[in-house]
């Protein structure tokens, strides 16, 4: 039902752990609906993102999402971070499942509440950020009759 | 292909080789229909007979309360909503449980939208049905308890016996999924008071889009799907020979070997739930303990989420299922694990294994192990293990 | 066994050889749950998949507009009742004709008691829908228009296009049951305009027990069978692997020798219609003579009793089938011959005879030579023959 | 589905024909229904049936029930062979299946009205037997609920 992508961020996660620290940490998603993502941001002062991780609680798709988000955002800056949206992750994953498409809305959501938090706590405000909602679960997708 | 280990029996089971055989002349040797007045078109329906004999003999019943389907399904819509239909003047009050299989519980949920009112019985921690509950629930309108024998997830056998005492002396009609149970424990509708039992091949290494419904002599019941006048009248469509013959020849099989099969699965199975138990932190068994399949397990890891616990034991060559909302395609667990009362994000790591004839202890060994290294690896990954080691240190 | 040949083609065939093998694998080597998470599961969902794909491709659907169910009853009984159910609030009349089989017919009939409005078009003498009283039977509360494709019994092949057409320009939905056509007229939904279909796999060399309904993306539709996530939620119940193996490979066959077959099926069908006319007094041709399944054949002798005639043939070894009152259980004969005018004691006498790819020129001439004698016996025994020869000597 | 006894009787019915001036004659059934049985019988002065003979249009018991009460009725006497009823010949043929025992009604109502047909041809009464229907169709038997 998986891509061989998401296998392989499956089987072989990149950046699963944490960051003491850290510039910036987010943790999105609701154990009630089985996902909940972490990510922990290191920013250097040019807004670099030098250093990212993750831990993830969910299905399958849930860490390969994580991580496939995380590979996406290294190395970038802030601004570039926030473009890096839930259809880029599935795109570079080489598409989901419908059922699954959610997790790449939480891995999105994640990175930007990692970035929120990078931005309160440094007094700052990241143009086009807004405030995540910590709770993603949508309802399902129904067929289009 | 690498070597597998099949622990998912409740979900299908292998085909024997001896059903196959059984099956394989009436395809394409006497293929005739078993509707017809040619003697050829009589082999067909002979061969249907004796697994009708088979069958009914292996629940008590008598032959002409076999009626055949598609599947433990089909039995299910049909009991259900050809009940509602036969006894809609008497009432229009149904019981069941909250943790029946959704063959049942989506049936209940049609049923509620076209005018019937169903209750929903809760189940104690173990997943047994409230007796009590079940006597308060019971109304002059009520014309149908619907508790399954034995439930798919957590392996719970249900007081089927108590309830079909209950029911009858209401006059109040009884209706069993056995789908779980059938070939697994033995079942007497006569003793148990059971008017009418569901049941499907293929969860006892018999073919897979056969079932059958045993009804009662003497319960007024309509038919669910119309058309023709084969099963005497109550279901359309030419019979599906080979499935049946090959359903007839697994009962055999199963009832045959219930006793050595089932003793040495139970020994498995408690063997299994004892190492994990003691080798695996923060693991729980759901289920009764003594009340259940003999092939059923049924754990919950905390912190772990159950799809990525099946991934990776599939990459070790192991089939096992879960009631993680992931494998069902909806956000919620299992409906089972809730109404047992864990809490959602417990229900989300769970694991059922369900053993089969032919599965070893170096399997179950090998099975553990493999659980053990996952688990400590995702636990590692999970943000909820990491908040709570903090809490907790 | 003495020499059989079997003319029973439309009640069932011989399950190829070839079908066979195709679905074996699939009992006990790829036995998993075509909807689990393991690999070992996605092995019986491929196979699902690749069947799937055939079937749609054989007419003209997209595979996710296939739904497989148990066979052609079930497809039936699906398309009529969940279209009721979800179309209520448009309307509750629905369009059929006097000559569907009965998996309509009496689907209709449990409509009819749960409030539902259902025109039963006439047919004229060889068995065709009247278009006209069609056009006139169409209401705004018109939600449906069931025809069959191709008629069972006398083998008409009827109007589809027109009625697709007629379907298409009210905006009412059009439902055919291609039971008997599928695999032995080319058949293309969005040529026709059909927006269900029903189809079952024992007819047309493929397993018993197996079937689909084609709904048209697009159509709302509801379940029949609840339960399961399986069939995109649609349809309840653990698939059929081997089941949908075996009837993707039949359709992949028939498609395959769909023309050579219907070609030389056609000829032995018309050289048997016209020996039997040609050498048995008192014979008719029932059914469209041009437009009808390339292998039916249907006679009436007159003063002669069906089943009488089909026990005697059986004696020599030659299988077919009668719209005798006697071979249904009821004291009617086939409701379809009725339909087309002809009186009681004729349909009784009713005789067909159904071609199959193996059926030889010679089994034809065997066949019509048992026939000249066997009418002829029975004539000598029969009272109505003696009056008739009374009153016009 | 049928016994061996009524395939026999089927496959080699005994007195199948006519009796020319036969002392009575009775044809009951309905083509309606599928099923018409004559019967001829040949009653000396003594009142003993010396032949009977059948002609049916009907299923494979309608011939076996007609070929069985020939058998049976001949040689008796008429108050014999008022005496067979249809359990009788049902009996003979080692049972019939539920939907075709009105076969074996019609065997006993087709000699019924032969009897009837040579009392009256004669001005005489037998006792016991009453003006029999010549229409015999009966509802099928519906289980019993
Ligand atoms: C026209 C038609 N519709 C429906 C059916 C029912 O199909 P099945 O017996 O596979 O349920 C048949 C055959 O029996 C048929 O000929
Ligand atoms: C308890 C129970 N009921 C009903 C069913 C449905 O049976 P089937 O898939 O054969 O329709 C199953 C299995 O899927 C089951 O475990």
């Amino acid at each position: 039902m998986y891509s061989e992508k998401v296998m392989d961020h499956f089987k072989n996660p990149r950046n699963v752990g944490e960051i003491e620290n850290a510039s910036g940490v987010g943790t999105v998603g609701n154990a009630k609906c089985g996902d909940i993502m972490r990510i922990f941001l290191d920013i250097d002062e040019s807004g670099i993102i030098q250093d990212v991780k993750f831990k993830t609680f969910g299905c399958g798709a849930a860490v390969a999402t994580s991580s496939m988000a995380t590979e996406l955002v290294k190395g970038k800056t802030v601004q570039e971070a926030l473009q890096v949206t839930n259809k880029a992750v599935m795109e570079a994953l080489d598409g989901l499942p419908p059922v699954k498409v959610h997790c790449s809305l939480l891995a999105e959501e994640a990175i930007h509440a990692a970035l929120w938090d990078y931005a309160e706590k440094n007094g700052i405000k990241i143009a086009g950020l807004e405030k995540p909602k910590n709770d993603i679960s949508e309802e399902e997708e129904e067929e289009d009759y | 292909m690498k070597k597998m280990i099949y622990l998912d029996n409740a979900a299908t089971t292998r085909t024997a080789p001896e059903v196959v055989e059984a099956m394989l002349p009436y395809f394409s040797e006497y293929y005739g229909n078993a509707s017809t007045v040619y003697e050829f078109g009589g082999k067909s329906k002979e061969a249907v007979s004796k697994a009708r004999e088979i069958l009914a003999g292996a629940i008590g019943a008598k032959e002409n309360e076999i009626y055949f389907t598609a599947g433990g399904s089909e039995s299910d819509n049909w009991a259900l909503k050809a009940t509602a239909e036969a006894y809609k003047a008497k009432g229009k009050h149904i019981i069941t449980s909250r943790i029946e299989h959704h063959a049942i519980l989506h049936t209940c949920q049609w049923l509620e939208q076209n005018g019937y009112e169903v209750t929903y019985l809760d189940v104690d921690e173990f997943g047994v049905v409230k007796l009590e509950e079940l006597k308060r629930a019971i109304r002059p309108d009520t014309i149908l308890i619907s508790v399954m024998f034995a439930n798919n997830e957590i392996g719970t056998i249900e007081p089927v016996a108590e309830i079909g005492k209950i029911a009858r002396e209401h006059g109040v009609l009884f209706h069993t999924d056995a789908v779980q149970a059938f070939g697994q424990v033995p079942i007497d509708v006569d003793e148990l008071n059971i008017d009418m039992l569901s049941s499907s091949g293929h969860k006892l290494n018999g073919p897979k889009g056969i079932g059958f419904l045993y009804i009662r002599k003497g319960v007024k019941i309509r038919s669910f799907l119309h058309g023709g006048a084969q099963e005497r009248k109550r279901r359309a469509g030419t019979e599906n020979v080979p499935g049946i013959v090959g359903f007839g020849k697994a009962a055999e099989l199963a009832l045959a070997t219930m006793k050595a099969r089932t003793e040495k699965e139970r020994q498995l199975r408690d063997y299994l739930m004892e190492r994990a138990l003691k080798e695996i932190p923060f693991t729980r068994v759901n289920g009764d303990r003594v009340n259940r399949l003999p092939n059923n397990v049924n754990l919950c890891f905390q912190f772990v989420e159950g799809e990525s616990l099946l991934i990776m034991l599939d990459m070790k060559g192991i089939c096992a299922s879960s009631g993680s909302a992931c494998t069902s395609g909806s956000l919620d667990p299992s409906h089972v694990l809730l109404a047992i009362g864990l809490p959602h994000e417990i229900a989300h790591g769970s694991l059922r294994l369900t053993l089969g004839s032919d599965t070893t202890r170096e399997d179950i060994d090998d099975t553990v192990d493999a659980i053990k290294e996952i688990v400590s690896q995702l636990r590692e990954m999970s943000p909820l293990y990491e908040d709570y080691m903090k809490k907790n240190s």
